[in-house]
C-alpha cells in the first residue's frame, strides 16, 4: 500500500489538491493530508516517501503510480527551494498533519508550553526579551517589552488578540500558519498567556479565510484541556482590512465599528473591553514555542542586524517560484525575487516588486540591492511589513496601481480621520485628472496629498497608502504622463 | 421566539456577541434586515443606531437579501500582477451570480484566485473563470 | 362627599395614631404630630365631635389637646 | 453681554493638582497629570486649531487639524489625544504643522457646500473659524469630485434640521449622543468616504428614531449640520443672557440667546453647576409657551362664574381684589383667606405670597403645591435628620457605586441628572430600581438595573422594612456608623422591630409581590456595595405612607453608614423648579422659613420685628383643609399663584366642589388654567424669562434666574404680589428681588449668607450658606446631623385604605412623561406635543385581553371617585393589576379618579395608588362633558377698551 501525502492547505485545494487525492484514493493509495511545503508552484504536491510531485493533475496519477511521471521534482527536502531556508516557525511545514496530535507532538509540539510552565511569568518574558522577536504584523515592535508593559498594565482581566486579520495582498503565511500548524498558534498563545497574566485569548481571523477558521476551530477545541484554564477562541472578522489595525480589530471584536481608536491609551494598557492586552500577529506568537523550546539564543543566532530571527518571505504575484520563503533578515530583494523567486511567471522583465502589501512601496530593479530588514527598507523609502514580496512585469502601468493604492485606501478607510476618508478619494480623482492631463501643479497636489495624509492619518491604512502611490510617482513618472514614456 | 431572537439567546453572555450574531443572522436569513437589528438591539440591551452603524460598517454584512449566489474574486494586487483585471473586463455580461470584489484570499502565488461555494480556486483564466460562474449559478 | 367634617377629621387621626402605633409612647407621638401640623379650628371641631370612632392613641391624644372634648 | 460663545478648553478638565510642567511654544505651563496637550495649550492662553474636539466629550481624534510637533517624539501626534508629561516641550505653529493643517481643511472644504454667506451659521462656525485660522486660501481639487453636497434635509424634529450636506463626519454629534446624554441614538452609517451620520437605522428619521431631542448633538456640533430651526427662522443671536430653567427640580443653567426681544435659542450653559452644559427638550426647546398666543395679558375680574370674564386695569383689579379680601374678611374672620404660593415662581415671589398671607391676611393658611408632592420629604428628613432637604450634590452621583432608585423615573423626570447617573452606571456603578413599573432605567441600551423590585403600588415601607429586615438581620449594618453618629437606644429599638420575622422579605412577598430572593439580595448590594446613594420621587411621596417612606429610606441610609460624605446619601428629586425653594421660604403653613414651627416665639418675634406685624402662633390649613373648610362655608377667599389645583391636586371633583363654594379666587397665571374656571380674579403672571430672582433646586443649589426680556403683562409677579399688598395696605417698597433677598437672609439662618450680589459673583450657593458653611454645603451631615444625633424611626407598614376589589381589581399609579411637564400648561403650549399628544392608559396585555382592549382604543377608568376616559397602551412594562398614566392634558382629567387619600403625616395625597376598573368606552365620560362644557363657557371674555 502507498501512502501518498497531498497538502489541504487552500491553496493547494485551489490548485486542484481534493481531486488529486481523490485519485490517488481511486487508484487504492492511502491518501495522508499534511500542510504545504510553500512550494506554490508545485501545488497539488503528492509527496510518495520523500520524493516529490507536481503540480499534478488528476490524470497524472497512473503515471505518478507507474513511476513514468516526468513530474517529479526529486527528494522534496533538498529541493533547492527549500535547501536554503532556515525554517523555525515553518519547520513542521509539509510534514505534518495539521489537526493531528499525534503528529504535532511527534514533531516537538507543546515542549515551548511546557518549558514555559516551568518558568515564572518574568522568566518568559525575560526569553522572548532575550530573543530579539519583533512584531511580525509590520511595526517590528519588540514583543517582550509589549508583554513586559501588559504584565505591569493594572486590570481585573487580561486578554492575549492574536491578529489573524492578515489582509494584505501578497501574504499568506499567517493563513498557512493557522491552516497548516495551527497546534502551533495556540502553544504560542498560551504561552503569551501565561507571561501576561491572561485568562483568554481572542484569534481574530478574517472572514476571507474560512479553511483557517475551520482549523483554527477544531485545532483550540482538540487542545482546550492543555491549555486550559486558558481559554481561546476564534473571532471572525466581517469584510474590513482596516481591522488588522490593532485598535480597529479590537472594537470589532467588542462587537463595534472597526474604528481606529486614537493612542494612547496603548492596547498594552487598556485594550479589549478596556483592559490590558497583548496584541500579536499571527507569526509572532507562532515564533514563541520555538523560542522557548529552542532557547532565546537559538533564535537570536540567526538574522541581520536588530532584525533577528527568521522571516517567513512570500513570494507572490507575478513570480515563477511564488511560496513561502523563511530564512534570516538580510536576504536582498534582488535575490530574492530574481536568484529565489526565478523571475517573473511570465517571463517578462520586472517592473516593480511591491513588498510590504498594499501599504508598502513599489521597488524597481535599482532597489534589488536592499537587504530584508526593518531598517535598512526603511531607509529606502519602504517598509517589510508582513514581508510579502508581490512581484510584477512590465506589462503593468504604475500609474493604475498609484490609482488603485488610493483606490483602495479609499474602500477600507474606516472613515474616522479626515485625512484618509476625504484624502483617499480625492487621491483617486486626483491621479486620473493627472493622468488625463498632465500638469505640474496637480503632481505637487498629489505630492501634498500624500503629505497630509502620511503625517496626517491616525493609522497606517491612511499614512502608508503615499508608499505605493508616491514609489510609483518618483519611480515611473512617464505613467502619470509627466514625462514622455521611452521604450527601453 | 423567532429565529433572530434565539440566535441572540444562542450568544448571550458571551464577551462582544453582537458580530458573531450578525454572522450567524446572514447565514440563517441571507441578510441582516432592520426588523433583525431592532430585535438584536434589544436583545444585547444596545441602541438600534448602533447595532446599525456595525451592520453599515462591515462589506460582510447585507441589509437587503440577494439569493443570487457568490463568487468572492480577488482584485487585489497579487492577482492583479496575474492579470484578474483583463479577466474582469472578459467576463460576459450576466445576472444570475454576484460576483463579489475581495481584497485577497491569501492565495497571492498562484493568482488570480476566487471563493464560490466556499471552495477556493486559483490560476484562474479566463475560461475557467466563466465555468466557475456558469458552475455557481 | 363633605369633607371637613368630623368624620374625615376622625379619620386623619385614626391614621396618625396607626402610623405612630410602633412608637414608644403611642399617645403623646400622635399628640404631639397633630399640634405640630393641625389648626386649632380642626382639633376644636374634631373635639366638639367627641371620641367616637377613635383609636385609643387618638381619643388619648385628643384628651389630652382638647381636655375639654365631650 | 454681548454674544460671545463660550470658550471651549477642547478636552475636559482631568481631576487632581496641577503637578505637571511642559512648555508649549516656549510657555511653561503646570496642569494635572492627564490633561492633554491641547488643553494644557488652551490654558496657556495659546489656541490649536481643531475640529473633532470639544471640552465636553473625551477627545477623539479625528479631525487631524490639532497635530503638534513634541521635541523627542516622531511624527505629529495630535495634540487632543496626547497626554502632557513632564518637561515635555510642545511646538503647536511649525511651518510643517501649518502645511498640515491647510492640507487636511483643504479637503474638508473640498466636501463642504460654498454657501458661507447665506447659511443660518456664518459667522458661528466652527469649520469657517478653523478655515480662517490655518489660512486656507484655495481648494486646488476643485468641487466636480464626490461630495455630499445635495443630499435631503431631515427637518422631522420639531426643534433642529439635520442637514448632512454639511457634516463633516467629526462624530461629535455622536458622542454627545453616547457620552453627555446617554440615550445612543446616533451612529455613524458605513465607512470611509460614505461616513454619514444617521439617527437609528437607515429608514428612521430623527423624529422616529430614539432622539429624545436634547439638543446635546445640536449643541456639539461645530457646524450648521445640526442647528435650531429657530436660528434659521430669526437669525443670530445678538445679546445673551445667563439664567436658570423654570421646568423641573434639577435647575439647569441656560444661555437665553436673544434677538431683539426676540429669545432666538435656550443653550445649556457649561459652568451651570446643576447641568454642566446638558439640558433635556423641554428646557433646551419648549420655551415657545413664553410667547404663545394664549398668555393673558390684561387682568380680568367677574363677579360671579358663571359670568364672563372682563378685562380692567391693573388699578381696578387690584383694588376690587383687595377690596373683596377685606370685605370676606370682615364678613367671615381672617381665618377665611389663604393663599398658595408657587414651586414654579422664584424664592423671592414665593417669600412674598406667604408674607402676604402671614402679615396681610393675619393667619397661617398659606400652603404650597409642595403639599402635593414633597412634603413627605420635609417631614421624613426633618424627623430622621434634622433638615428637610436632600443630603447631596448632583456631583455626589460620580462617586456612587450602588444607585438605588425608588419611585423615580428620572430618565423622564429628572432627565438631565439622569443622563449623569446613566454615565455613573456606565462606568460600573450597580443599579437597584424599586418601581411598580419597567421605567427606562431598569433596562435601556448599556445600562440595566441589577435588581428591578416590581413592588405592588402603595408597599414601599413594607419593601424598604424588609430590606432593613435582611441588613439587620445579616449583619451587615455598619455598626461603627450607628455608634458614633446615632441615637442608640433609637437605634435598638427600631432593630428590634425590622428584625421581627413579619418583616422578613419571605412573609411580606404576599404583600409586596416582590420576590423575596431578589429583595435579599438588593439589600445585600446595598449595605455592602461601596458609596450607595438612594434617589426617590414622587413615587415614594405620594402615598398613604409617604412619610413613612421617607423615614424608612433615612433609615437605610444611616444603618448601612450611607450619609454625610460624597457618593451617598439620601437625594430626593423634587418635581418643580422651585419645590425646595418654596418650601424654604415658609410656604408650608405651620412654619416659617428654614423651616422653623410658628409656635416658637422667638423665631415669630424676628419676623414680627423685621414686618411689624403679629404672627399667628397657630398652624394654618393645608391645601385640603382650606377645600374641606370651603366645602364647609368656612373659608372663602384663596389667592393662587402659578398653581393650577382643579387640574394637579387629587380628586378633581372635591377640588372643585372647594373652590365654587368660595366667593373671591384669584388666580395668578400665564394661562387662564383649569383652576381659572372657577376664579374671579385673574392676574396675569409672568415668564420666568421676564424677572429677576432665585430658584433653589433638588441640591439646595440657589440659582440667579435673570430677566432676558421684559414682562409682556407689565409686571414680575413680586410685583403684583407687592401691588395687592399695597392695595390691602400694606407698606411693601421692594426695588428689585434682591432686597426681598437681603430680607430673607436676614430672617433665616440657613440663608445668612446668601445675597444676589454673592449669587452674582459665585455662580450659585448650596444652603445652608452662614458663618459655620460660608460657601454653602453641597453635601450634609459631614460630621454630624444637623439635629445631634440621627434618628432611626419605626415605620410600621399601615396598608393603604384604598383597596382593590370586585368593583376596582386594578391599581392605577399616575407618572409623567419626558417631553411634557406637570399639567401641561407650558409643554402643551410647544412643538413638545409631537411626542406625547395626549395620556394614555398604559396597561399589561393579560389585563388588556380580558377586558378586550387593544393599543389606541378608547377605555373608561373608574374609581370610587369619578371616571374617565382616555386611550389604552398595551404594554408589559407595567405589571399585571396595575394600569398607569400620566396627568399633563386637561381632556384626560386623570385626577377625577385619583381619591381624597393622603399621607398620615402631611396629607399629600395618595395619587400613586388608586383602585380603578377599565373598560372599553365609546367617548368621553359625563364629567367630561360637563366639564368641558363649563371650561368653555368659564373662560368667555368680554374685551372692553380698559380705562
Amino acid at each position: 500500500m502507498i501512502t501518498v501525502r497531498i497538502s489541504d492547505d487552500s491553496l493547494a485545494i485551489a490548485c486542484g489538491a481534493d481531486e488529486v487525492a481523490a485519485a490517488f484514493e481511486a487508484a487504492g493509495c492511502t491518501v495522508e493530508r499534511v500542510s504545504s511545503w510553500g512550494m506554490h508552484w508545485l501545488e497539488p504536491l503528492a509527496d510518495i516517501a520523500g520524493q516529490g510531485f507536481g503540480p499534478l493533475a488528476p490524470e497524472d496519477v497512473p503515471a505518478v503510480l507507474a513511476g513514468t511521471s516526468d513530474k517529479g521534482i526529486g527528494c522534496i527536502e533538498d529541493h533547492p527551494f527549500l535547501a536554503r531556508q532556515q525554517r523555525f516557525t515553518f519547520a513542521r511545514a509539509g510534514k505534518t498533519r495539521p489537526l493531528d496530535m499525534g503528529d504535532y507532538i511527534a514533531a516537538g509540539g507543546w515542549a515551548g508550553l511546557r518549558a514555559a510552565e516551568r518558568l515564572s511569568p518574568a522568566e518568559i518574558i525575560a526569553r522572548v526579551t532575550a530573543s530579539g522577536l519583533r512584531g511580525r504584523g509590520g511595526a517590528g515592535f519588540p514583543t517582550g517589552i509589549k508583554w513586559q508593559t501588559v504584565a505591569n498594565a493594572f486590570g481585573n482581566r487580561k486578554y492575549v488578540v492574536c491578529n489573524a486579520d492578515e489582509g494584505d495582498s501578497g501574504t499568506f503565511a499567517d493563513r498557512m500558519v493557522m491552516e497548516g500548524d495551527p497546534f502551533m498558534l495556540v502553544e504560542g498563545l498560551a504561552i503569551a498567556g501565561l507571561a501576561i497574566g491572561a485568562q483568554k485569548a481572542f484569534v481574530y481571523i478574517r472572514s476571507e479565510y474560512p479553511h483557517a477558521i475551520a482549523k483554527m476551530h477544531a485545532a483550540i477545541a482538540a487542545s482546550a484541556d492543555l491549555v486550559a484554564p486558558f481559554e481561546i477562541e476564534v473571532r471572525v472578522g466581517a469584510g474590513a482590512y482596516v481591522c488588522g489595525e490593532e485598535t480597529a480589530l479590537l472594537n470589532s471584536i467588542e462587537g463595534k465599528r472597526g474604528e481606529v481608536r486614537a493612542k494612547p491609551p496603548l492596547p498594552a494598557i487598556e485594550g479589549l473591553f478596556g483592559q490590558p492586552t497583548a496584541v500579536n500577529n499571527v507569526l509572532t506568537l507562532a515564533a514563541v514555542p520555538f523560542i522557548l523550546a529552542q532557547g532565546a539564543e537559538a533564535y537570536a543566532a540567526v538574522g541581520f542586524g536588530r532584525s533577528r530571527g527568521t522571516m517567513p518571505i512570500q513570494l507572490a504575484g507575478n513570480v515563477r517560484h511564488g511560496g513561502l520563503f523563511e530564512a534570516g533578515f538580510g536576504l536582498t530583494l534582488g535575490e530574492l525575487v530574481e536568484a529565489i523567486g526565478g523571475g517573473t511567471a511570465s517571463g517578462r522583465p520586472i517592473r516593480a516588486v511591491q513588498v510590504g502589501g498594499p501599504l508598502g512601496a513599489y521597488h524597481p530593479p535599482s532597489d534589488f540591492h536592499v537587504p530584508i530588514d526593518y531598517e535598512s527598507f526603511a531607509a529606502a523609502d519602504g517598509l517589510i511589513g508582513h514581508a510579502g514580496l508581490t512581484v510584477f512585469d512590465d506589462s503593468v502601468d504604475m500609474g493604475d496601481m498609484a490609482r488603485f493604492a488610493m483606490a483602495f485606501c479609499a474602500a477600507e478607510s474606516c472613515g474616522k480621520c479626515t485625512p484618509c476618508r476625504i484624502g483617499s478619494t480625492r487621491g483617486v480623482e486626483l491621479i486620473d485628472r493627472l493622468r488625463a492631463a498632465p500638469t505640474a501643479g496637480d503632481a505637487a497636489l498629489l505630492e501634498d496629498l500624500c503629505e497630509t495624509m502620511r503625517f496626517g492619518s491616525l493609522c497606517a491604512l491612511g499614512g502608508f497608502t503615499p508608499y505605493p502611490v508616491l514609489s510609483a510617482l518618483k519611480h515611473w513618472p512617464q505613467h502619470f504622463g509627466l514625462i514622455p514614456e521611452t521604450t527601453p | 421566539m423567532d429565529l433572530v431572537a434565539a440566535i441572540v439567546a444562542a450568544h448571550a453572555g458571551r464577551e462582544g456577541p453582537l458580530l458573531p450574531i450578525l454572522h450567524d443572522v446572514q447565514a440563517a436569513q441571507g441578510h441582516v434586515s432592520e426588523e433583525a437589528i431592532r430585535t438584536i438591539a434589544h436583545g444585547l440591551n444596545l441602541s438600534r443606531a448602533e447595532v446599525h452603524g456595525v451592520v453599515s460598517f462591515y462589506h460582510d454584512f447585507r441589509t437587503q437579501p440577494d439569493p443570487r449566489p457568490v463568487v468572492k474574486l480577488c482584485r487585489a494586487e497579487a492577482c492583479q500582477a496575474r492579470g484578474v483585471e483583463a479577466l474582469v473586463a472578459a467576463l460576459p455580461p450576466q445576472n444570475q451570480v454576484r460576483i463579489e470584489t475581495v481584497y485577497c484570499l491569501g492565495l497571492c502565488s498562484a493568482g488570480p484566485a476566487a471563493l464560490a461555494a466556499g471552495r477556493p480556486h486559483a490560476r484562474l483564466d479566463a475560461a475557467k473563470l466563466a465555468a466557475l460562474v456558469e458552475a455557481a449559478t | 362627599m363633605s369633607s371637613h367634617t368630623p368624620e374625615k377629621l376622625a379619620y386623619m387621626a385614626n391614621q396618625i395614631a396607626r402610623n405612630l402605633a410602633e412608637q414608644a409612647d403611642p399617645a403623646a407621638a400622635v399628640a404631639s404630630h397633630i399640634r405640630t401640623f393641625w389648626n386649632p379650628a380642626m382639633i376644636a371641631a374634631l373635639a366638639r365631635a367627641g371620641a367616637t370612632g377613635l383609636e385609643p392613641a387618638a381619643e388619648q391624644a385628643l384628651r389630652s389637646l382638647a381636655p375639654d372634648a365631650g | 453681554m454681548g454674544y460671545e460663545p463660550q470658550a471651549d478648553l477642547g478636552t475636559p478638565a482631568a481631576i487632581g493638582a496641577a503637578t505637571v510642567t511642559l512648555a508649549i511654544d516656549g510657555r511653561s505651563i503646570t496642569v494635572p497629570p492627564g490633561t492633554s496637550v491641547m488643553r494644557a495649550a488652551a490654558l496657556a492662553g495659546g489656541s490649536i486649531p481643531r475640529l473633532c474636539a470639544t471640552d465636553s466629550l473625551e477627545a477623539f481624534g479625528s479631525c487631524r487639524l490639532c497635530l503638534v510637533e513634541i521635541d523627542g517624539m516622531r511624527g505629529t501626534p495630535a495634540s487632543c489625544t496626547t497626554p502632557v508629561a513632564e518637561g515635555m516641550a510642545v511646538h503647536t505653529q511649525t511651518p510643517r504643522l501649518q502645511t498640515l493643517r491647510r492640507g487636511v481643511m483643504e479637503l474638508y472644504i473640498s466636501d463642504h457646500p460654498l454657501d458661507c454667506l447665506t447659511c443660518s451659521a456664518n459667522g458661528d462656525c466652527e469649520l469657517q473659524e478653523q478655515a480662517a485660522a490655518v489660512g486656507l486660501r484655495d481648494v486646488r481639487y476643485g468641487f466636480d469630485g464626490a461630495s455630499h453636497l445635495g443630499q435631503p434635509v431631515d427637518g422631522s424634529n420639531p426643534y433642529f434640521d439635520f442637514d448632512p450636506s454639511k457634516c463633516i463626519a467629526c462624530s461629535r454629534c455622536v458622542r454627545a449622543c453616547d457620552e453627555v446624554q446617554g440615550t445612543l441614538a446616533l451612529t455613524i452609517q458605513g465607512r470611509g468616504f460614505a461616513s454619514k451620520v444617521s439617527a437609528g437605522l437607515a429608514s428612521d428619521d430623527f423624529l422616529g428614531s430614539e432622539c429624545v431631542s436634547c439638543g446635546a448633538c445640536v449643541q456639539a456640533c461645530p457646524t450648521a449640520t445640526l442647528q435650531e430651526k429657530s436660528v434659521k427662522e430669526i437669525g443670530k443671536p445678538e445679546r445673551s443672557v445667563v439664567t436658570t430653567c423654570a421646568y423641573c427640580g434639577v435647575g439647569c443653567t441656560f444661555r437665553a440667546e436673544m434677538r431683539g426681544e426676540q429669545l432666538v435659542r435656550m443653550v445649556p450653559w457649561k459652568d451651570g453647576k446643576a447641568n454642566h452644559g446638558h439640558s433635556c427638550v423641554k428646557g433646551r426647546f419648549a420655551w415657545g409657551y413664553a410667547q404663545h398666543q394664549d398668555r393673558v395679558l390684561s387682568p380680568m375680574i367677574r363677579e360671579s362664574i358663571d359670568q364672563p370674564w372682563r378685562e380692567v386695569s391693573w388699578e381696578e383689579a387690584l383694588a376690587h381684589t383687595a377690596a373683596e379680601l377685606k370685605r370676606i374678611a370682615a364678613r367671615y374672620g381672617r381665618m377665611a383667606l389663604g393663599g398658595i404660593t408657587s414651586s414654579r415662581c422664584t424664592n423671592e415671589e414665593t417669600f412674598l405670597v406667604q408674607k402676604l398671607v402671614r402679615a396681610g391676611f393675619h393667619n397661617n393658611n398659606v400652603d404650597t403645591c409642595a403639599r402635593v408632592c414633597h412634603s413627605p420629604t420635609g417631614y421624613g428628613l426633618k424627623t430622621t435628620f434634622g433638615t428637610s432637604a436632600g443630603t447631596q450634590d448632583f456631583d455626589s452621583v460620580e462617586q456612587a457605586d450602588v444607585i438605588l432608585v425608588i419611585g423615580a423615573n428620572p430618565t423622564d423626570g429628572h432627565p438631565v441628572f439622569a443622563s449623569r447617573m446613566k454615565r455613573r452606571l456606565r462606568q460600573g456603578a450597580k443599579l437597584i430600581v424599586i418601581d411598580p413599573r419597567r421605567i427606562d432605567l431598569v433596562r435601556s441600551p448599556h445600562n440595566a438595573a441589577t435588581h428591578h423590585l416590581p413592588l405592588r403600588p402603595g408597599t414601599n415601607v413594607a419593601v424598604l422594612t424588609a430590606m432593613a429586615h435582611v441588613i439587620v438581620t445579616e449583619g451587615l449594618a455598619d455598626q461603627a456608623f450607628i455608634r458614633e453618629r446615632c441615637d442608640a437606644d433609637e437605634y435598638a429599638h427600631w432593630a428590634d422591630f425590622v428584625s421581627e420575622t413579619r418583616h422578613s422579605p419571605e412573609f411580606l412577598a404576599p404583600v409586596t409581590g416582590v420576590d423575596p430572593a431578589e429583595l435579599r439580595a438588593a439589600a445585600r448590594l446595598y449595605a455592602t456595595g461601596g458609596n450607595g446613594a438612594i434617589y426617590y420621587g414622587l413615587g415614594v411621596t405620594e402615598h398613604s405612607q409617604g412619610s413613612s417612606t421617607v423615614m424608612a429610606i433615612a433609615n437605610l441610609a444611616m444603618a448601612t453608614g450611607n450619609i454625610g460624605r460624597p457618593g451617598v446619601g439620601v437625594n430626593p428629586l423634587r418635581g418643580q423648579n422651585n419645590v425646595q425653594g418654596a418650601c424654604d421660604m415658609g410656604s408650608f403653613p405651620h412654619e416659617l422659613s428654614g423651616y422653623r414651627h410658628v409656635s416658637d416665639a422667638g423665631v415669630r418675634a424676628l419676623f414680627e420685628g423685621e414686618w411689624g406685624v403679629a404672627i399667628d402662633p397657630e398652624p394654618g390649613l393645608r391645601i385640603p383643609n382650606m377645600l374641606d373648610a370651603a366645602t364647609d362655608g368656612t373659608f372663602k377667599a384663596i389667592y393662587i399663584q402659578g398653581e393650577d389645583i382643579l387640574q394637579s391636586d387629587p380628586d378633581t371633583r372635591h377640588v372643585a366642589a372647594g373652590l365654587a363654594a368660595m366667593e373671591c379666587v384669584i388666580v395668578h397665571d400665564l394661562f387662564l388654567n383649569e383652576t381659572a374656571n372657577y376664579a374671579h380674579v385673574f392676574l396675569p403672571g409672568s415668564t420666568f424669562l421676564e424677572k429677576n430672582g432665585t430658584f433653589t433646586n433638588a441640591e439646595r443649589r440657589i440659582q440667579l434666574v435673570r430677566k432676558v426680556m421684559e414682562p409682556l403683562n407689565g409686571y414680575e409677579d413680586w410685583q403684583v404680589t407687592q401691588e395687592l399688598a399695597r392695595a390691602m395696605g400694606l407698606d411693601w417698597n421692594y426695588a428689585h428681588p434682591r432686597e426681598i433677598m437681603d430680607e430673607i437672609a436676614r430672617l433665616t439662618p440657613t440663608f445668612a449668607g446668601v445675597s444676589h450680589a454673592r449669587l452674582e459673583a459665585e455662580g450659585s450657593l448650596q444652603w445652608p450658606v452662614n458663618d459655620a458653611a460660608p460657601h454653602g454645603t453641597p453635601v450634609m451631615h459631614i460630621d454630624g446631623f444637623v439635629r445631634g444625633k440621627g434618628k432611626f424611626v419605626v415605620t410600621e407598614y399601615v396598608p393603604t385604605d384604598e383597596r382593590t376589589g370586585p368593583r376596582f381589581p386594578l391599581l392605577l399609579t399616575t407618572g409623567r412623561i419626558l417631553s411634557q411637564y406637570n399639567v401641561g400648561a407650558q409643554t402643551r403650549r410647544t412643538a413638545n406635543v409631537v411626542w406625547h399628544e395626549e395620556d394614555r392608559l398604559e396597561i399589561h396585555p393579560a389585563d388588556a385581553e380580558n377586558r378586550g382592549i387593544s393599543s389606541g382604543d378608547w377605555v373608561k377608568l373608574a374609581s370610587r371617585s369619578g371616571e374617565t376616559t382616555l386611550r389604552a397602551l398595551v404594554t408589559d412594562r407595567v405589571a399585571p393589576g396595575v394600569v398607569y398614566t400620566t396627568f399633563h392634558h386637561p381632556e384626560t382629567q386623570a385626577n377625577v379618579v385619583t381619591t381624597d387619600y393622603s399621607d398620615w403625616a402631611t396629607n399629600c395625597p395618595e395619587y400613586k395608588v388608586t383602585a380603578v376598573q377599565v373598560a372599553p368606552s365609546n367617548g368621553p365620560s359625563a364629567w367630561q362633558q360637563d366639564y368641558d362644557a363649563l371650561s368653555h363657557r368659564a373662560r368667555r371674555i368680554t374685551r372692553e377698551p380698559a380705562e
